[in-house]
């Protein structure tokens, strides 16, 4: 179990209705995160396309996570 | 030179021309620019303003390693990449690229690289306001 | 549209910031502009000035020929390119060309062709003025 | 025998030392002109890469030129 900051962006910030919260849940990396929430937020979707960040660097998926770290959801830029 | 490459979030209007006197350089015989414009139309609905949402410390960050990258492919001499986050009203300037190099094709390329680049890895969303009132995030990857 | 196309010899300096502004357009979200600068050294050589000659009824026909075959070729929505006659001094602006289109492969692609044919079919000759008081007809073809 | 007026122009001009001369020559073509002239004013070199325009249209080398033709020679354009 770990205690992270989790913040949403743009489209993501809309499906979850909140800019920050904070998380407890069993999740080692991003992407175990991310699924974990999407229960707690079904609008989320899949994050296909999606980059995550954590502690303000561009971050792997599958990078382990640690207590206290911030967590930055990115929804698919529009590439146009 | 640190001060050769610069990337910015504005959230106030972008001063085209001062981004292009900033690059003036004796040593540079081509100058390549680009800027995106807010259009008045995107896939056949009629666009009334566009909102960018940027994550500005990570967008800055990145932006600066893409200029990097651009210099060090294409040997370019100095770039410059603002990208606005608000709102923009139609005919706006929304990002603006400004890359100057000996000869025209490190230009071009550098240019090209640094737009596209910009697009699909920076932390910048945009919104799409209609004439009908609706709006959407767009996202042009799914 | 006879007007979205316009080709110029000019023998005064090139007012870049109405360039782009008379092609400001809300149908187009891309807009590509390139330039050539007076450059301090070719080829080794300390450049002072440079000295361009044009045959301007003909340059300014085929220059007009060039950005209508880019707009076939490309969809571009509208082009301009003004080419210097006369002396110019280092970090004068010698061409500029500016495109629209609806999106940047159109508008890059278009703006390329015209630089590139611009400067191989143009009756335009450069001079160069070296520091070393010698000048030269430039002639990278031969 | 076509009587023609003959331009030259940039490095052409430098080199034969006029602007503008009419010529009388038996020439066909541009090219044979050009070949003809080159004997007058030997500092032209070869015409690889120069362009011909001929009554302000670009034109080929081996179109038959006419009497009171204007015929303008362009040396290699700087092509950077």
């Amino acid at each position: 179990m770990i205690e992270v900051e989790v913040r949403w962006f743009a489209a993501y910030r809309e499906a979850t209705g909140v800019e920050a919260e904070p998380v407890q849940a069993d999740a080692a990396t991003p992407a175990d995160l991310f699924d974990i929430l999407r229960e707690r937020h079904p609008a989320l979707g899949s994050r296909d396309a999606a980059l995550v960040a954590v502690n303000d660097e561009m971050a792997d998926w599958e990078i382990v996570l640690r207590n206290g770290d911030t967590v930055l959801f990115f929804p698919p830029v529009a590439g146009g | 030179m640190a001060e050769s490459l610069l990337f910015r979030i504005s959230e106030s209007p972008i001063d085209v021309d001062s981004v292009r006197s900033s690059l003036a350089d004796d040593r540079c015989g081509a100058y390549a620019q680009f800027e995106g414009w807010v259009r008045n139309v995107n896939e056949g609905r009629a666009v009334e303003r566009l909102e960018y949402e940027a994550y500005t410390p990570l967008a800055e960050r990145e932006g600066l390693k893409i200029l990097e990258e651009a210099q060090a492919r294409f040997g370019i001499t100095r770039a410059l990449c603002i990208h606005r986050s608000g709102l923009l009203e139609l005919g706006d300037c929304a990002v603006i690229v400004g890359v100057t190099s000996g000869h025209r094709d490190a230009a071009f390329q550098g240019c090209r690289y640094i737009i596209d680049q910009a697009k699909v890895r920076l932390p910048i969303w945009k919104k799409e306001h209609y004439a009908d009132g609706a709006s959407e995030w767009i996202n042009l990857r799914t």
